[in-house]
């Protein structure tokens, strides 16, 4: 279990840490793709069936064509490549994120976790009854996150009509 | 006679009048005069009658308390409050205020603003009577921020005068520094006694029960709740009353119109402070101290009392403007009663302050009308000879510097200060008050000559004065009426018949013979003597040919008359602490900033610059003058900081992250467990 | 190493990488993904937590399906801001959006 | 459970209510609005959108407090009937206040989006679980994040638009991190039972970083240092009237939502005996420090701004400190002193935004200097703004006065100077004579500071009167009698 988890969660890492580096900005949001389709597999040897596929679905399927639908449409038009951040920039960025991540593991070591026996998986009948029954409430506000989404993606990328660009 | 659940029609009526009055149409400009006029004669009425109650039983606090909102199991009470400490300066309060108000019909009857003028006075007037009759001491601290308001309307009345502009800006702020120990003081009394009525049948904060607790209380470094809360309300009395060393403001408020300056910066606004302190004073006096003697918070007042009483009569000797000799002047009084509480005689304060009143009144409109006749000319230099133009002026003018300066046995002011001066000799603590009286008696002859001759004296010296005439009638009523006040209001408190301070306090006071004050007597005429005639044969002697004349005492003692025209360069000494220690940490803040954002790399390169900006800043302060530049320090401070939001988002996010690390490691080694 | 921990420690290094990019790529796209990439390091933990850890329970598991969905609409949001600003700025360097200081 | 349908039903109703009003407004528009001007566009959306808001106020109104419903995961408590009812009329103002705004290309989604927006708040208002929590705040800030980005035609829209969105993501990127933490800690996503958990063992270090991460969400909600950057750009930036929603409902609600999660659910972590006690610290001297922070930082700095907006931004954060304190003393003294400041705080909020809104559609610019003259201009909005400023900077008889006092005392009654919001508490009444320099110049130029461009009189549309006049009518009656709110707990 455990070496099966280490070398999914190499085949995730690498790609994001890859993503982060690199210079081209497709490149780099396709490795992000890899990445999230790595994560996929991980939760899918953790026993998460369903929520592996959503992961599949939304983010290859979902966020990462919008996010190259981005690129393309805000394309600076010459190079993909960008200037690299600049020295101080990235030297303050790794500073402060070098806190959260010494933060994070000397918490992570200095944790008392019991390790327990994993649970089950639970079936997908199940989640259904959990999602009409307890769950109901979160349904619902997830549905209208997604309402306001698609309203406010819509209006704030929609190009404006000549017509209003007169009087305002 | 008028019960105590009726005294909120005091403060109401003119309440009523400044709501009207600012309702009223622009075209009404008569509607808010007659408004104001006729409730402030209403509630002079009215306070006559609570006096009349008050007296009749003047030992028993006559209460009205009713709860006004409950906080979660705590009920938040206000009352109304009828003694005679109240109802005295009620009286006293709305009678000048009348006179003033009479006054001001004629002295601003050209003004386009004068409906709004009388809407901001009935507004103010209600905010003090207001504070007068409050039982509570948050319905107090309400009104004493309506006070301040009014009165940061009244200064900038001429807003289109930057002067007057910022005058009242400043005076706002200053006297808000010392509210945060009042409003401090407040809350701490709350947290401690559960209640802000100063009297409630056994349970209020100034009674029997709370005031033993908060004696019983101590806090580190062995004072007491009581000396605590009595020094942080003492603060908000140092802003109010001009004390040192927030008297900054007082001098400047003279911007406004000199009918404002009369009401509020001389006769009653001011006054609050000591008010204050002479209501709270059983819990200023309920630490014993050392061998019964109250040392703790008193000593403080006395102390700054004293400082003040001195220091403002030193800084009137300088001054040329009418009314700013008369500011420092009123300094230096409200100091005398400030040194009268601090030794334990708040009832000589508070006769002080009903003398001081009338007689300070008296000089400010007295100032006005000569300002009034003069074509607003108000330098002392530029005036002369209206003794014989202005004969009624004049005449009313010399009986109010009788009183000032406390000519014996006929004027009001000897008597009160003789009782201050009475209690300060009786002091155990110190001797240091009594001599800081007793030069500031010297002083004060000396500077109300010396304004006296420059100003009545001579012949004129500028074109203003050349062509005065006597003021009109409403004008010379006010002054007329408040002569009689000011020569006749000492005789209810002498020391062979002290019915003002046996009524104050409820019990009968001694008629002690004059056996026993008559040394104090003789010293002080003799000191009063000794002022006038050095001012005497300085100025009146030999009056200045012209307005460019050096002045007499600047010929003699040029190096002392510097350091008071510079008024002790106290404003210089807050612009050379206050701003340096502000620009010191604005470096610091900033250099900070600098590291967070702009990352390591920089680093060495910013620490050599950021030294050369903390020496430019300390150098560059150097040579800043004026309490003003305080706060310029402070809005330097802020560019400063400012700059580090430089709107590149990953900079703030770099912020969040540190910040997130920062509060991690907080609470890991605060310990969460 | 428990399974536990190494959950832990991906998702730990997974948020530290979506906090590099957030911070110091100066595309503000590479920055939304950033920001998605530490949103999945929290999903991890769910997910771990829910299969080893103390509790028990399915919470943690259908909290990831709703985390996933919110995390959508955050990308979409996101997405349509950053061509709103290109619209205005001609850029999509996060650094040019710097019209508002002080 | 499925007998509590109805129940649900009853208790969600107000939200389903804003959320049909929403659908009904859109829909509305896409079927009668073309071919017509924008002004009745958005007169049509305003008033179907504050129809759906009474309605919603009435049904909060008539419920009272049913307590907990739907197997515990909402709380219909008296904290949460009154931010319900607070963030209702605090929404319906902004909406009084966008009819004297400059009209929108879109106004129906835009008033869809705030009644939406409403309904995360009301939701942050009961949630009683970290999921429901989660995703209530995320219903509120995507659509604030669309709102401050509603401006198509100025780039500062777009650009705080984005700025606020980042910091917004990353924070709930840290808030949901944190929630993972803690579920992985009590295994539990209640509030319940996570305090329950938490007191009976709890894990020291990744506990630490759990509250870390909860505390910087609420720094970033509240606009407390050092999480505040954000609130300049986006005040001064966005739409007044999203600035205003921003600055005043999302308070309120992140004020409830954030005291439900900190005391609720890991108030066993507080130690709010703490210093004195020597035994450790807990998140209540950290949060303690952050209010101090931004008490200095924002009333500072708010010195320096020559934008009204972004004064009122700096000023917000120093507000923030004192709500902060606020949040510390309920553990002690209950919500009330809390939810009376961020509520009145709010109210003044809302009604300087509407009044730069008007000022911003008779053609202005947003700097200090612009306010000269107004006096003259349009003496209603110089008399409003007056009331909404002296109630921000505390001046008595103004509701914004007893916010600071009732505040103060709670924190102070805690233990006095024992505990380290009584200190807090001592700077944040020293900083209010610092803010009074800045409010005091704002005033000068409003009333007293002739306009030398010799300018027209400002427009002011009857509904937007309308909102000027209640929220200021509001701050006085709330001032007099503060009973009004805070004899409710």
């Amino acid at each position: 279990m455990t070496t099966l988890l280490a070398v999914l969660a190499l085949i995730c890492l690498a790609p994001a840490v890859a993503a982060v580096l690199v210079r081209n900005l497709i490149h780099s949001a396709l490795l992000f793709v890899l990445a999230w389709l790595g994560l996929a597999a991980f939760y899918l040897a953790l026993g998460a069936e369903f929520v592996a596929f959503a992961q599949a679905l939304v983010y290859v399927g979902g966020v990462s064509m919008v996010a190259l639908f981005a690129v393309l449409l805000t394309r600076p038009g010459r190079t993909d490549l960008l200037p690299p951040p600049s020295a101080a920039r990235a030297v303050g960025g790794l500073a402060a994120v070098s806190l959260v991540a010494s933060m994070l593991a000397s918490s992570l070591f200095w944790s008392r976790l019991p390790s327990m026996e994993p649970t089950a998986p639970i079936p997908l009948r199940r989640l259904g009854e959990l999602l009409a029954g307890p769950y109901l409430v979160a349904v619902l506000l997830v549905g209208l996150i997604l309402t306001v989404a698609l309203i406010g993606g819509l209006l704030l990328a929609a190009p404006r009509r000549p017509a209003e660009g007169a009087d305002a | 006679m008028l019960h105590a659940s009726h005294l909120w029609l005091i403060p109401a009526l003119p309440l009523l009048a400044a709501a009207v009055g600012a309702a009223a149409p622009r075209t009404a400009r008569r509607l808010p005069v007659a408004l104001a006029l006729g409730a402030i004669i209403g509630s002079f009425l009215l306070s006559l009658a609570a006096l009349a109650g008050a007296l009749a039983a003047p030992a028993a606090k006559l209460t009205a308390n009713f709860t006004w909102f409950w906080a979660g199991s705590t009920a938040v009470r206000l009352g109304w409050l009828l003694d005679p400490l109240g109802a005295l300066m009620s009286v006293l309060v709305c009678g000048v205020s009348v006179l003033v108000f009479i006054f001001s019909t004629a002295y601003l009857r050209d003004d386009p603003r004068l409906g709004r003028f009388f809407t901001c006075l009935s507004l103010f007037v209600a905010a003090m009577l207001g504070l007068l009759v409050a039982n509570s001491l948050l319905l107090l601290l309400v009104c004493w921020e309506l006070v301040g308001l009014a009165s940061y309307l009244l200064i900038g009345f001429w807003f289109e005068r930057p002067a007057a502009a910022a005058a009242a800006k400043k005076a706002f702020i200053t006297t808000r520094l010392g509210d945060l120990g009042f409003l401090l003081g407040l809350l701490w009394l709350f947290h401690a006694t559960g209640s802000s009525l100063f009297y409630d049948g056994g349970a209020g904060v100034l009674e029997g029960g709370a005031l033993e607790r908060l004696a019983a209380t101590t806090l580190p470094g062995g004072w007491t709740a009581a000396t605590g809360i009595g020094l942080l309300l003492f603060a908000g009395a140092v802003g109010k009353s001009g004390q040192f060393p927030l008297h900054v403001w007082l001098p400047d408020a003279m911007e406004g119109p000199t009918p404002v300056s009369a009401l509020i910066h001389a006769a009653t606004m001011v006054a609050a402070g000591v008010f204050l302190v002479a209501r709270v004073f059983p819990l200023m006096a309920a630490d014993q101290g050392l061998g019964g003697v109250p040392v703790h918070a008193l000593t403080a007042v006395a102390v700054i009392g004293s400082v003040t009483a001195l220091l403002g009569a030193l800084l009137a000797v300088a001054q040329t403007d009418i009314k700013r000799v008369l500011a420092y002047s009123t300094v230096s009084q409200l100091g005398y009663m400030m040194l009268a509480v601090g030794v334990g005689a708040w009832e000589a304060a508070v006769f002080h302050l009903i003398t001081h009143a009338c007689f300070k009144a008296l000089l400010f409109l007295g100032s006005g009308s000569v300002i009034h006749a003069a074509h607003h000319e108000q330098d002392a230099r530029r005036l002369g000879g209206l003794a014989t133009r202005m004969r009624f002026t004049y005449v009313t003018f010399l009986l109010g510097t009788g009183a000032l300066i406390g000519l014996p046995l006929v004027f009001s002011g000897f008597w009160s200060k003789e009782a201050v001066l009475h209690a300060a000799e009786l002091w155990p603590v110190s001797h240091l008050p009594f001599l800081a009286g007793l030069a500031g008696v010297v002083l004060t002859a000396f500077y109300m000559t010396r304004l006296v001759s420059e100003t009545f004296l001579g012949r004129a010296r500028g074109d203003g004065a050349a062509h005065a005439h006597e003021s009109p009638r409403a004008m010379t009523l006010s002054l007329a009426v408040l002569a009689v006040a000011s020569v006749a209001a000492g005789w209810i408190g002498t020391p062979a018949w002290p019915w003002l301070q046996s009524q104050l306090t409820g019990a009968p006071v001694a008629a002690h013979g004059l056996g026993e004050g008559l040394g104090l007597m003789i010293l002080s005429t003799v000191l009063v003597g000794a002022g006038i005639a050095a001012g005497g044969w300085m100025y009146a002697h030999s009056p200045r040919a012209d307005d460019r004349a050096p002045d007499p005492l600047a010929r003699r003692f040029p190096g002392v008359f510097a350091a008071l025209v510079a008024r002790l360069w106290i404003d210089e000494f807050y612009a050379a602490t206050v701003g340096r220690l502000l620009r010191g940490a604005a470096a610091l803040a900033a250099w900070l900033e600098r590291w967070v954002w702009g990352g390591l790399v920089s680093l060495t390169g910013r620490v050599a610059e950021t030294t050369g900006e903390v020496n430019r800043a300390i150098d560059e302060d150097g040579l800043n003058t004026g309490f003003d530049r305080a706060s310029d320090g402070l809005r330097d401070a802020a560019q400063r900081y400012s700059r580090a939001q430089t709107g590149e988002v990953q900079g703030y996010l770099r912020a969040v992250v540190v910040g997130l690390a920062v509060l991690a490691l907080l609470l890991v080694w605060g310990g969460i467990r | 190493m428990s399974p536990l921990h190494l959950c832990l420690a991906l998702s730990a290094a997974l948020f530290c990488t979506g906090l590099v990019a957030v911070l110091i790529r100066g595309n503000a796209i590479l920055v939304l993904l950033g920001v998605e990439l530490m949103l999945n390091a929290a999903n991890l933990n769910f997910l771990a937590f829910w299969r080893f850890g103390p509790g028990g329970g399915e919470a943690g598991l259908v909290f990831v399906l709703f985390s996933i969905a919110v995390a959508a609409a955050e990308a979409a949001v996101g997405m349509a801001l950053v061509i709103a600003v290109h619209r205005h700025l001609r850029s999509i360097r996060i650094a040019d959006a710097n019209r508002l200081k002080g | 459970m499925s007998t509590d349908y109805a129940l649900l039903f009853r208790a969600l109703l107000p939200e389903a209510l804003l959320t049909a009003t929403a659908l009904l407004v859109i829909g509305l528009d896409l079927a009668w609005g073309p071919g017509r001007s924008r002004g009745s566009r958005l007169q049509m959306a305003v008033g179907a959108g504050l129809l759906g808001l009474v309605a919603a106020a009435l049904v909060v109104w008539q419920d009272g407090s049913q307590g907990t419903v739907w197997a515990g995961n909402l709380r219909l408590d008296l904290l949460a009937v009154a931010v319900r009812l607070g963030v209702l009329g605090l929404a319906a103002l902004s909406l009084l206040g966008l009819t004297g705004a400059r009209a929108s290309d879109q106004p129906a989604e835009y008033v869809g989006l705030a009644l939406l927006a409403t309904v995360g708040f009301l939701q942050m208002a009961v949630a009683q679980n970290l999921l429901l929590a989660f995703l209530a705040l995320e219903l509120a800030s995507l659509s604030l994040y669309v709102l401050a980005g509603y401006d198509r035609g100025r780039p500062e829209s777009a650009e705080a638009a984005l700025k606020y969105f980042l910091q917004g993501g990353v924070s709930a990127a840290l808030l949901l991190f944190g929630f993972s933490l803690l579920y992985g800690i009590t295994g539990r996503i209640d509030l319940t039972g996570i305090s329950v958990a938490l007191a009976a063992h709890s894990d020291a270090s990744l506990g630490a970083v759990a509250v870390g991460m909860v505390l910087a969400a609420f720094g970033f909600k509240a606009a407390v240092a050092p999480f505040h950057p954000w609130a300049p750009d986006v005040y001064q930036g966005a739409p007044p009237m999203s600035a205003a929603l921003i600055a005043s409902a999302s308070k309120l609600a992140g004020l409830a939502f954030f005291w439900r999660i900190l005391w609720s659910g890991l108030g066993s972590l507080s130690a709010t005996s703490s210093l004195t006690g020597g035994a450790g610290g807990g998140w209540v001297p950290v949060l303690a420090a952050m209010c101090a922070v931004s008490l200095l930082l924002g009333n500072l700095v708010a010195l320096a701004q020559v934008s009204v907006r972004r004064l009122l931004a700096y000023s917000a954060i120093g507000h923030a400190g004192a709500l902060g304190l606020g949040l510390l003393a309920a553990g002690e003294v209950g919500p009330g002193p809390m939810f009376y400041y961020a509520a009145t705080y709010g109210l003044a909020s809302v009604g300087a935004f509407a009044c730069l809104a008007l000022l911003e559609r008779a053609g202005d610019g947003d700097r200090i200097e612009d306010l000269a003259g107004l006096r003259r201009r349009s003496p209603l909005i110089a008399a409003c703004l007056a009331v909404f400023v002296l109630s921000l900077a505390g001046i008595p008889p103004l509701a914004g006065f007893f916010g600071k006092f009732v505040v103060f005392a709670a924190a102070l009654r805690i233990d006095g100077l024992g505990h380290p919001a009584g200190w807090v508490a001592l700077l944040a009444i020293a900083m209010s004579a610092l803010a009074l320099y800045y409010y005091l110049i704002l005033l000068k130029q409003a009333w007293i500071a002739d306009d030398a461009r010799a300018r027209g009189r400002v427009d002011v549309p009857p509904a937007a009167a309308l909102g000027l006049v209640l929220a200021a009518a509001l701050l006085l009656v709330l001032g007099a009698f503060p009973a009004l709110l805070l004899g409710r707990f």
